[in-house]
Formats: structure tokens, C-alpha cells, sequence
């Protein structure tokens, strides 16, 4: 059989890896079609073929269950995340994530970077964070939104912008920004990847593949691009 | 060579398919509409200077959507001409679709220029020489433009080479089918340490465009030195 | 074959208001800069759609403004020869004088392709583009693109213009071909008075956008007090058959039983032939002149003297010829005592017809 | 109007800002380079040709970053640049920029068409009556290939409306600086049930893109009619 | 001030090689279609880069192939004057006549802008674009252009071709006020003899590319060898002196004693004028004739009898007034028994001095 999978672009790395195992061990093929997760969860919408959503945020994932384009039971969160701050430099000090943080004297005259605190789940996360810890009305003037949280990222590598809330997923590879501090995982609402079966078709290998993702092959390549696995 | 993937070429190879089909397929009707807003006046002519502007002024995952809209299998072009086997969403075609509407502005705006600089008066003398109104077009008109239609040609192959969001958004990120160079590119950039490879298809695709232009400027060189003299 | 033409336009200050008939033969359409000449080429070939007005070859209808008729212009048919060219530059020669022969129909009269590139010396052309054309070359291979279009009539809008006298002299041959072999009617714009004299079956000349003279071209052009040329190019036509040609190089020509001497035309012997005597090149003798070097003396008698407005008369007389105008000063019509009735030679140095002057029939 | 909210209205006027200054701004510069293109031989002359089309060929977020690597106020570019005082970044200067290299290829493209359509021998004409070259640029080819100009301008102008990917890459998003349309809808098009709001601006952008098409139709009409006759 | 010519061209087939000074006064260059002309006006212009040669004006060089000096189109300050117009269409006839002045050095003479519009009869047309210009209006508006450029020298490309005879006449006195009042270089190209023998100071005549003959005009026009622009345009050009303006209309020149009647002129008396008789237009007669209605009668004596390559022959006089050029048939050299040494009077109709061919001197 053959499977195609719809799954958030911040997934590509891990994707390549399972993909390419499971094809390996179940003889089955996998396509596996990367993008925004609101434009996957829009063409699931119209009708497009794919058996397997895996989406960045749970919003996403809720809409199609309300209009009834999830196979019932299927629904799963299989990845978790966490929110980091991020500093300009290879050698940039800690600091304390907390209601006493000077975010806003950090900055000063400059940015912190960070996805659309209003649309994108790295974004709103990050705001949702700021809030609880009571920082967000000192900084929210000097946020710049990138489109995406990589691109936010790409602010602080350059230097753009000295600081940023990124994914802890996103920060690791990158040698021109060093993570100052992790935000508590109760600042904001858990940062969760839910995956499900889509109700268009049945074919044995959307079960298997939602099986291989939760197995120690895919937990393995998750970990390394720095996920938490959700157990069971 | 061996420092593209066969993903990576696979994307390479779909991305000159789908320019290709999408500069070739909208030639003719860009000329047409070209021709229609350049000398005829009818009503609804303003009209159709937007609507080929449109996806020009619109954010491309805007148009990306209003196509999905409307050509996916549950929409109301979509719909019926997948009845008839046609069927845009999600496949190779329906990105050369995307393609095709994005560059479509471009093409018809080069092409129009072009033939707002005919001399009318060449083709006035060719028809008292008994050609009718179409073959004034292809014997006087067309060949004179030539080089606009190269130029809007060549406008709309590189457009179609760099188009991403419209892409995307309508027909997804389906490997083989719809992932094309700036698809790819773009999954690239999403994770850590994609960038080399998004910058190996950066390269491919200006290399490929590159191509064309030079090609294009050619073309145009050998045309103008015909119209010139000698 | 007549062409019927009736327009009334109007552009912003000027008026065109012209009426005339052309048919068969050439029908030479003239006046000065600015006249409405090519407005009125404009209209028949269907390029310019008159406020008013009415246009028909043969009875088909081009244009009727009020039945509301209107042919577009490739259905016309009509081999236009534009002022300034209009050569498509992006053919070779070769090429626009085919292009024409492409869209005729399949049953057309066709000229012959090598003859007519022969007669326009083009023949080293052929494989150049129009840019690559000086400007008379050009006017020659837009003649024959139009020649070889096999048109039902032919437009030519100052056609030589743009050409020195010798080629003049040889092109202008085709257009008497044309005029005398084949039954279209030609509309040729010109203000050049050896060829209005030469070409033109008919005559119309134009003022200020309205016919103020038109007729057969003898008519018109023999008639001494139409001077739409100006009175320099006054010059009566002389109905004549060629009897011999000369060893010398002269051909003898019989007007009504006079001889008259002409440096050789290329015609054979019986054929008829149109000679033009312009009016300022005949002198006028009360004596049968002697021991001068002009040939042809034609003795006459004065029928009319109509003064001008300088020094010059125009003296119509009437010899067994036909009619001769003769142009002379009022001083020489008082020396000479000319009033109508009285006898006088006209003299005509054989080479002062023009070769340009002498025209088939 | 209370349909959009204050901060739609300040996307609003922002994009208009940004695509005003971005057209206008680059209207000489891409005159020049057109001319260049259409009528100098110059080494490099096809590097500059593909460099005007490079923003057509990639990714928009191609662009964006290296507008970022380029112009941002570490970039070797931005860099001395922001000393003086000339600041790209977080800036709406910036998201003007974008959007002027993101509407370069298409604004060279229109106005080199013109110019190459112009007639030399008029050029020569003015010289012989002792135009210099710069002044027979101004007299005779300028007023010539105005309806060139200003289907470039417009043609800009239309993808400065639209631009997105470059725009919000290079200088992201702020609300009052950088916050355009195209990034309002985006945004709004990223969270289930944002459509309606996204329409609203839309439908905006449409109407003041196509008023401005209208506009430059206009304009070319006029000066048509001039060169024409009457 | 000279203009110096000597250019080396060759496209494909066809090769320019061509050397000519151009005093000041009127330098007509003429030959056949595609003989070069447009070429070599180009290459002054400045428009083309020949391929060898120097152009100077005065000293100033304009081009030197082997010292690489090219001076550009706009330094060269050459009013010209296209064959094909060349108005620049998004400006107003007033506009086009204007734009010359705006670059006009600050100190240059300047014609004024009233009478040259009025002397082309363009005043109607100066707020219309050259859109709707007919196509003589064109060209006379691309004259006053040039004119009004202030130039230090003109070139003029067939000027008058697209215009009829009467725009002719009046506009070619201005050429010659140009020629005489003015002391810049006229290059004027032109295939209508009149023109070359009313304005040429200088004649250079181009076949295929070559210079054939060349020198003072009075001189080329006089030698009966040189039939530049064929036999019958062939005529010798006398020096005369204005005697009166008699009530009749007619003025009386004197020619060496010799008198002479034309129509009316528009010099002074005592000025002095220059008439071409055309060697067509002259007859021979031995005895002195009488009762002719031709007023001017030239005794002299046949220098020289020079047969032509047809019927005709051109006999050369020897007059008190100068030399004159005649051309009759062979038949009549041998009936008149003509030969050097013959006693003979040349008869000249009045009229049959074109006005044009009265030029000032
Ligand atoms: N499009 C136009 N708009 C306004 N006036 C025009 C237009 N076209 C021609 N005219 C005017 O109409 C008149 C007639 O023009 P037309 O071209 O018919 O003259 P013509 O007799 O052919 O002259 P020529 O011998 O100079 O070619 C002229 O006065 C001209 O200025
Ligand atoms: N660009 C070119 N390429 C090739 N041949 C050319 C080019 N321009 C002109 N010629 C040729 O050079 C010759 C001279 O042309 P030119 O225009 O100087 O003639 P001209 O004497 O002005 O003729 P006309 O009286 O017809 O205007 C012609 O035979 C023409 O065909
Ligand atoms: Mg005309
Ligand atoms: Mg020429």
C-alpha cells in the first residue's frame, strides 16, 4: 500500500528518518507531504488524499475532528516540546526564566524574536508564556513576529535580533545562538503534536504507520532532532 | 552527481515539468488576453485587466487558496471537471495550475506592451494585401512581438520556477507530484540544518533560470537583428 | 470597371467633401500638399471608415455609410501603394512581394513574378530586409508587392515620389501596361504633371478637401482655362499613329496627316500613340519658319488667346493635329497681332516632348 | 469605516506607504537598468540581467533571508549603512525594500520592453538638432516609453501590495512598522476561523489595486492619444 | 567655411568610397536610387561610423577614422533634414520647431520662428501633433525644424520630394537665402534638375557609390560631356544683370550685352541673377529669325557638337551673353549643316526659362 502522510514542515528531519525505517520494515510506501499546518488542515478540508495528519498544534487537529474528518479513536498526541529562550552568540550567560526577568531591560532599544504571537503555535505558546511569567506588557512593543519560528530563529542567528522564544527542537543545530533558559512547562499551555487517522480512506498501513510512529524506532528519531516523545 | 538526493533531483525534474507546462499552456491565452486588452475595447474590459492582475496584488498563499477553493475536487470547477478526469488537486498539474496563475500577470503585461508597439500601419498594409484579421496576426503582428512574447515568456518560466506559496497552499508538498524546488526548499528551511540543501536547490534552480534568460536573450538578439537589417 | 467614390469626412479643421467617378484607365487624383489625397486613398481601401459617403468598384459596394455597408479592407481587394512604403521589416524582399500572392485567389490574374522584380531592378534585393533599403529601393518593392497582390484595382498614393527621373521614366511604362491591359481602374495620387499627363484616362483635381476639376484627362488637360497644375504645366494632347522609325533614331508619328518627329518610342509601326505637347515648350511663327532646328511645325489656326494673370497667354489653336496649346507672353501675342482667326505655325522642337510625355493607347 | 478594526487600518496605510515608496523609489533605478539592458553592451551585462531577475527565480524566503544576510544592520551592506543612520531592519524602510527588489524583475521587464520598441531614428533626430544623450533621454525616449513606465510602476506597485514572503523574512512583523496587509492576512489565515477577517483585507487590497490600475490605464490612454494624433 | 568630405563604407554588396569638398553655398550631391546619398548624409550627421575616412567643417574635423576622432551627433550642430521626416510624436508642431533652439548655443544666429511657419504654410497645423499631418505637411515641418535649429551647417536629404510644385517654389527661395545670406555649407541632396541648377554652388554627382563628376555648377552644368543627370537635363547657366521690370509683366536681364526677356523676377534692378536655360529648350536657327513669339534671340557660333547616344546631339554656342548649351536631333545638325565655326542664333522662348531655374547670385 501505499500512504501519504500530512505532517507539520518543523517535523521534515524526523519525517525523512521514520519514513524512510518504516518503508524498510513494512515493505509499505509513504509520501510525505510537508507545510504550515493550517494549510495541511485547509486541503484535508477540501478533500485532499492523505491518510495520516500530524499537526503542529492541537487548534488545527480540533477542527477536523469537529467537521468529522478524523477516524474516531485514532487521535493520539505523540510529541511534545518545550519553549526556550535563545540569545544572540555562541557564549551568551543563562538567565533565570521567571517573573523577575528583566526581559525588557535585556532588550532595550531591541527586538526579541519570536513566531505570530496571534497564529503561530510557537507564537502563541511564547506569548502565552510571557504572560503567565508577567512580562508580556513590558516587551510586547519590541516583539518582531516572523512568519514562522524558524524564521524568528534566523533573527537571532544573524543578530537581528538579540533574543527569541524558540522551540527547543529548533535551537539545537544552531551554532550562532546559544538557549539561555528554558520556560517552565506550566508558563503555557502544553506544546503538544497531535497525530490522527483520517476517516477518507482505510487501508491497513495508516494503521501501521500510526503504530511504527509511537515504536522505539520513531521515538529514536524524534529524540534526536530533540522532541519529547508523549508515552502512553 | 551526487550532492542532490534523488528527492532532491526528483524536485528539480518536476519543477522544469511544471514551469515548462505552465509557461507553454498559458502562451496562447496570455497572447490572447494581451491582444484583447491591448485593441479591443468590449465591456467588462476593465474587468479583465483586474482579474489578470489579481494574482499579482494578492499574497500568494491567498491565491493558493482561493484556488483550492476552486479547483479542488469539491469545488465548483474542480468538482465537475474531475468528473471528466481532470483533476488539479494535489497533483503535478494542479502546481503548474498555481504556477501558471501566478506568472499569468507577467506574461500578459510584456506581451501587451509589445503589441501596443506595432505600428498599425503595418498591419493596415497587410490586410489591403488580402490577409484577413487572423493572419494579419500571425504574419505581421505575431512575429513582430515576438520578442515580448519571448520576454513574458521567459518573465513567467522564471516566476514559475521561484513560485512557492500559492503551490503549497493549493496542492500541498507531495513528493514526486507537487514538490517542487522552492516546495522543497522551503521543508529545508524548517528544520536545523536543512540549509545546505535548500542551498544546493538554490543554486539548481538559478542555474535552470539562468539558463532560460540567456536562452531568452538570444532568442530575442536573433529576432531583433532579423526586424533591424541585414 | 468604374470606381465610385463619394465622401464626406471631416478632421477637426479640415473638410473633405469629394465626389468623383474612376473608370477604367488610371484616374489621376491631384492637388496640392495637404488636399485630402490620402485621406481619400484612406477611405477607398477601407483603412479610414468616412463620417458619410459611398464607395463601390463595379457596383460592389465598399462602403455605404447609409445602407450601413462597410467591407473590411482585405476583402477589397485593392493594391494599396502607400507614401511612405509600409514594407513589413521583418520579411525579406522577397518575401513582401510574395505576401500579397498568399491571400489572392486561387483563379487570380497573377503577373509574373521575375518580370515585374526585372522592371523595378530589385532583383539584388531580394534577400534583404527593408531596413537594409535606401529610400527609393523601398518605394520599388512596395510597387511590386502591390502589382503582384493580383488586386482588383490598384491604389498608389504618390507611388514615385521617392524615385530619380530615370527610373521614373522606367517604371511609369508598367503603370500604362497595366492601365491598358487590364480592366481596373487605377487611383493614382500624383503632382507631377508629366505623369498626370501621361497616366491619366481621367483627371480629378483637388482643393482644400473638393473636386474642383475633373474629366477625361484630354478634356481636362486640353481645355486652357483649367490650369489645376499651374499654368507651366498647361499642355494639350495630341491623338497620333507611329508610321515609321528612323535609322537616325527618330520615329515618325502622323497627327491628322502632319508629321511629326520623335526620338524613338517603343511602339511598332501603326499603333497609336498619346503624345503631350506641354504649351510653354511651343513657340509660334506667322511665317512658315525655315533653317531652324525644330522638326515639327504644325500650321494652325488661332481659336482662342486667354490672357493669365503674369505676362503669359495661353493661345489654343486649331491644327489638322488636334488642338495645341501654345504658353507665349502677352508681348508676343501683341508682335504677333494673335487673335482668333488668324493663321500661325506651332513649332515643336522634336526633343521638347518630354519622353515621359508620350504614352501608349 | 467599522468593519476593519484600528490595527487593520494601520496595515492598510502601511501597505500603501510601503508600496508607494517601494515603486517610486525604484522607478530610477529600474529606468536605468532597463536602459542598460536595452540599449548598452557592457561586460557583465547578463550578470545584471540575471541579478534584475534573481528575486523573480527564488524563493521569496530566499530573498527575504539574504535581504536579511545583505541589509540587516550586521550585514555588510546594512552595516555601514546603519551608522549613517540609514536603517533597514524592524523597519517599514525595510519592508519598502523588500518590496521594491521583489517588483524589480517585473518593473525592468515592462520598461526595457518600451524602450526597445522605441524608434532609434527619432533618437538621431534629436541628437542632429543638438539633444545630448541625457537630453534626448529626457526629451524624446522618456515621453515615448511613458506608458512603459507606467505599466512598470504599476506592475510594482500591484506586487508591493501582494509581497509577502521577502517582507515578513527580512524585517517580520510588527504592527505599525512592518505589519502590511499580506502579513495581517497571513496571520489571520493561520488559526482556524480567521477567513472572515482575512476576506475583509482582501477585498481591501483588491479595491486599492485595482483603483490604481485604473488609474495607470488611464494615464496611458491619455498619453497614447497624445503620441497618436489630435 | 568648407565641408570636407572622404568616406569609405561598404555594406554587403554595395561600397561607398567617395571624396568631395563642400564650400560654403549649396553642395548638391545627386545620383540615382541607392546611389549612396542618404549614406554619405548619414556619415556627416554623424548617425553612421564609416568605416575609413575624415569629414571636417571649416578645420573643426567632425570624423577621423585614423586619428579616431568621432565627434557625436549633437556637437556637430548640422541641422538635417531626413528624407522621412522624423518629427518627434509626443510633441506639437510648435514643440518640434521649437526643439532645436533649446539646445541652440546662446549666441547662435536664430531665424525667427514667425516667418519660417509662414513661409512653410504651417501656421494652421502648430498645436497638431505630427500625427495628423498629411505627408507633404510632415516634411515641411521637418524642415522649419531644422532651420530653427541655428546650425552650423545643413544637410537636407530630399527635401522637397513629398511636396507639390507650387510648395516647391516657394520654399526653395529660402534655400537660396540661406545660401546666399548665410555662409554655412548646404548639403542637399535631390535628383529634380531644377533644384540642383537654382541652388547648386557646387554639383556632385554619385554612381554606385562613387563620385563621378564634381566642381562649380555653373562649370558641370556647362560642360555638354556631362550628362549627370541624363540629356535632358542637361543646360548652361548665364550670368545676367536685372535692366528693368517692364509694365507687361516681363523683366529685362541683360546677358553680356545680350538682352533678355523672362516673367517677371523678384531682384532689383542693377541685381545681378543667375538663369539655367535648358539645353532642350534652346533651338537653332541660321538665319536670324522673325515673326516668332520667341522674345530672346542669341547670335553666336557653334563651338562644339557633341552626338549623343540616341537621336540627339548637344551643341555648344558661343554667345555674347555666355555659353550656351542646345539640344536638337542629328537630323537637324545635318539639315542645318552644324558644325564649330557655324554662325547660329540660339532661340529662347521667355517662359520657357522655368522660374525655378532664376536663382539669385
Ligand atoms: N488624423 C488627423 N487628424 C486631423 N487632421 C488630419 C488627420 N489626418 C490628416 N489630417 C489633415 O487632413 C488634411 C488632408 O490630409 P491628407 O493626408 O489627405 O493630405 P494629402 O492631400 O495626402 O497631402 P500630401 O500631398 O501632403 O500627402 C490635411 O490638412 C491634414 O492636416
Ligand atoms: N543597413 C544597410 N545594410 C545593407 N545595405 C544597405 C544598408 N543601408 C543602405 N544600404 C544599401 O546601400 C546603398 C545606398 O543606400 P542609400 O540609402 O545611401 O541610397 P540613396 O542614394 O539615399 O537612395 P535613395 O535616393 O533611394 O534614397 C543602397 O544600395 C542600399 O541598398
Ligand atoms: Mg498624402
Ligand atoms: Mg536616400
Amino acid at each position: 500500500d501505499r500512504i501519504t502522510v500530512f505532517a507539520a514542515a518543523s517535523l521534515t528531519n524526523a519525517m525523512a528518518e521514520i519514513e524512510a525505517g518504516f518503508e524498510a520494515t513494512t515493505g509499505h510506501e509513504v509520501a510525505v507531504s510537508l507545510a504550515g499546518s493550517s494549510a495541511l488542515a485547509r486541503q484535508i478540508q477540501q478533500g485532499a488524499p492523505a491518510d495520516i495528519f500530524i499537526s503542529a498544534n492541537p487548534g488545527w487537529m480540533d477542527a477536523l475532528e469537529s467537521d468529522g474528518l478524523l477516524e474516531t479513536g485514532t487521535r493520539v498526541d505523540l510529541l511534545r516540546n518545550s519553549l526556550v529562550l535563545i540569545a544572540h552568540g555562541p557564549e551568551a550567560a543563562p538567565v533565570e526564566i521567571g517573573a523577575g526577568l528583566d526581559l525588557a531591560g535585556l532588550l532595550g532599544e531591541r527586538r526579541l524574536a519570536m513566531a505570530l504571537v496571534e497564529a503561530v503555535p510557537a507564537g502563541i505558546y511564547g506569548k502565552a508564556a510571557l504572560e503567565s511569567l508577567g512580562l508580556w506588557e513590558s516587551v510586547a512593543p519590541r516583539v518582531a513576529q516572523a512568519d514562522n519560528v524558524r524564521a524568528a530563529l534566523a533573527l537571532v542567528a544573524t543578530g537581528e535580533a538579540p533574543y527569541g522564544i524558540v522551540y527547543a527542537t529548533d535551537a539545537v543545530a544552531e551554532e550562532d545562538v546559544t538557549v539561555i533558559g528554558t520556560f517552565p512547562a506550566a508558563s503555557h499551555p502544553p506544546i503538544v503534536y497531535p497525530a490522527a487517522d483520517l476517516a477518507n480512506r482505510d487501508v491497513a498501513a495508516e494503521a501501521a504507520f500510526l503504530d511504527y510512529l509511537r515504536g522505539p524506532e520513531a521515538r529514536a528519531a524524534f529524540e534526536r532532532q530533540g522532541f519529547i516523545v508523549v508515552a502512553d | 552527481m551526487d550532492w542532490l538526493g534523488p528527492e532532491e533531483w526528483q524536485a528539480v525534474a518536476l519543477s522544469l515539468r511544471v514551469s515548462l507546462w505552465a509557461t507553454v499552456a498559458s502562451l496562447p491565452l496570455g497572447i490572447l488576453a494581451a491582444y484583447a486588452l491591448a485593441r479591443w475595447s468590449f465591456p467588462g474590459k476593465q474587468l479583465l485587466n483586474g482579474l489578470v492582475h489579481l494574482p499579482l496584488i494578492l499574497p500568494p498563499v491567498v491565491t493558493g487558496y482561493l484556488l483550492l477553493l476552486t479547483f479542488g475536487t469539491q469545488g465548483p470547477v474542480g468538482g465537475p471537471l474531475s468528473e471528466l478526469g481532470i483533476v488539479f488537486a494535489f497533483r503535478w498539474t494542479g502546481a503548474a495550475l498555481a504556477a501558471g496563475v501566478m506568472a499569468f500577470p507577467l506574461m500578459v503585461r510584456a506581451i501587451r506592451l509589445s503589441i501596443e508597439a506595432v505600428d498599425p500601419r503595418l498591419e493596415q498594409a497587410s490586410a489591403t494585401l488580402g490577409a484577413s484579421p487572423p493572419w494579419v496576426f500571425v504574419t505581421v503582428t505575431l512575429p513582430l512581438i515576438l520578442p515580448g512574447v519571448v520576454a513574458g515568456a521567459i518573465l513567467a518560466f522564471a516566476k514559475a520556477m521561484g513560485e512557492f506559496g500559492a503551490t503549497i497552499t493549493f496542492v500541498s508538498n507531495i513528493p514526486g507530484e507537487t514538490r517542487t524546488i522552492p516546495s522543497a526548499i522551503y521543508a529545508f528551511l524548517q528544520v536545523p540544518g536543512g540549509e545546505d540543501a535548500a542551498t544546493r536547490l538554490v543554486l539548481v534552480s538559478v542555474g535552470v533560470a539562468m539558463g532560460a534568460l540567456l536562452l531568452s536573450e538570444w532568442i530575442a538578439r536573433r529576432v531583433a537583428a532579423r526586424v533591424g537589417g541585414a | 470597371m468604374t470606381l465610385e467614390v463619394r465622401i464626406r469626412h471631416s478632421f477637426g479643421g479640415f473638410t473633405l467633401d469629394a465626389a468623383f467617378d474612376a473608370p477604367a484607365g488610371v484616374t489621376v487624383l491631384f492637388g496640392r500638399s495637404g488636399s485630402g489625397k490620402t485621406t481619400i486613398v484612406n477611405a477607398v481601401a477601407g483603412l479610414l471608415r468616412p463620417e458619410g459617403g459611398r464607395i463601390a468598384v463595379d457596383g460592389r459596394v465598399l462602403t455605404d455609410t447609409e445602407a450601413r455597408v462597410w467591407l473590411p479592407p482585405h476583402r477589397r481587394r485593392l493594391g494599396t501603394i502607400f507614401q511612405e512604403g509600409r514594407l513589413l521589416p521583418h520579411l525579406t524582399v522577397r518575401q513582401n512581394l510574395r505576401y500579397g500572392a498568399w491571400f489572392a485567389p486561387r483563379d487570380a490574374r497573377r503577373e509574373d513574378m521575375g518580370r515585374i522584380v526585372e522592371m523595378l531592378g530589385i532583383g539584388h534585393l531580394l534577400d534583404r530586409r527593408p531596413g537594409a533599403l535606401s529610400g527609393g529601393e523601398k518605394q520599388r518593392v512596395a510597387i511590386g508587392r502591390a502589382l503582384l497582390s493580383a488586386p482588383a484595382a490598384i491604389l498608389a498614393d504618390e507611388p514615385l515620389a521617392a524615385l530619380d527621373e530615370a527610373r521614373k521614366a522606367e517604371i511609369l511604362p508598367y503603370f500604362e501596361r497595366l492601365r491598358d491591359e487590364v480592366a481596373v481602374p487605377i487611383l493614382y495620387v500624383s503632382h507631377a504633371a508629366s505623369e498626370v499627363a501621361r497616366l491619366a484616362t481621367t483627371v480629378v483635381a483637388l482643393e482644400a478637401g473638393r473636386v474642383v476639376a475633373q474629366g477625361p484627362a484630354a478634356e481636362v488637360l486640353g481645355d486652357p482655362g483649367v490650369t489645376p497644375l499651374g499654368p507651366r504645366e498647361v499642355g494639350a494632347v495630341l491623338e497620333t499613329r507611329v508610321v515609321a522609325h528612323h535609322a537616325d533614331g527618330l520615329t515618325e508619328l502622323s497627327a491628322g496627316g502632319v508629321q511629326l518627329f520623335l526620338p524613338r518610342i517603343a511602339r511598332a509601326e501603326g499603333a497609336r500613340a498619346r503624345v503631350r505637347i506641354a504649351a510653354h515648350e511651343v513657340l509660334l511663327s506667322r511665317g512658315a519658319p525655315a533653317g531652324l532646328s525644330a522638326l515639327n511645325i504644325l500650321p494652325g489656326t488661332v481659336r482662342e488667346v486667354r490672357p493669365g494673370d503674369g505676362p503669359g497667354a495661353i493661345v489654343a489653336l486649331d491644327t489638322p493635329a488636334g488642338r495645341v496649346l501654345a504658353r507665349v507672353t502677352r508681348r508676343s501675342v501683341a508682335a504677333l497681332s494673335l487673335a482668333p482667326g488668324v493663321p500661325v505655325h506651332a513649332v515643336v522642337k522634336s526633343v521638347s516632348v518630354a519622353p515621359e510625355d508620350v504614352g501608349a493607347r
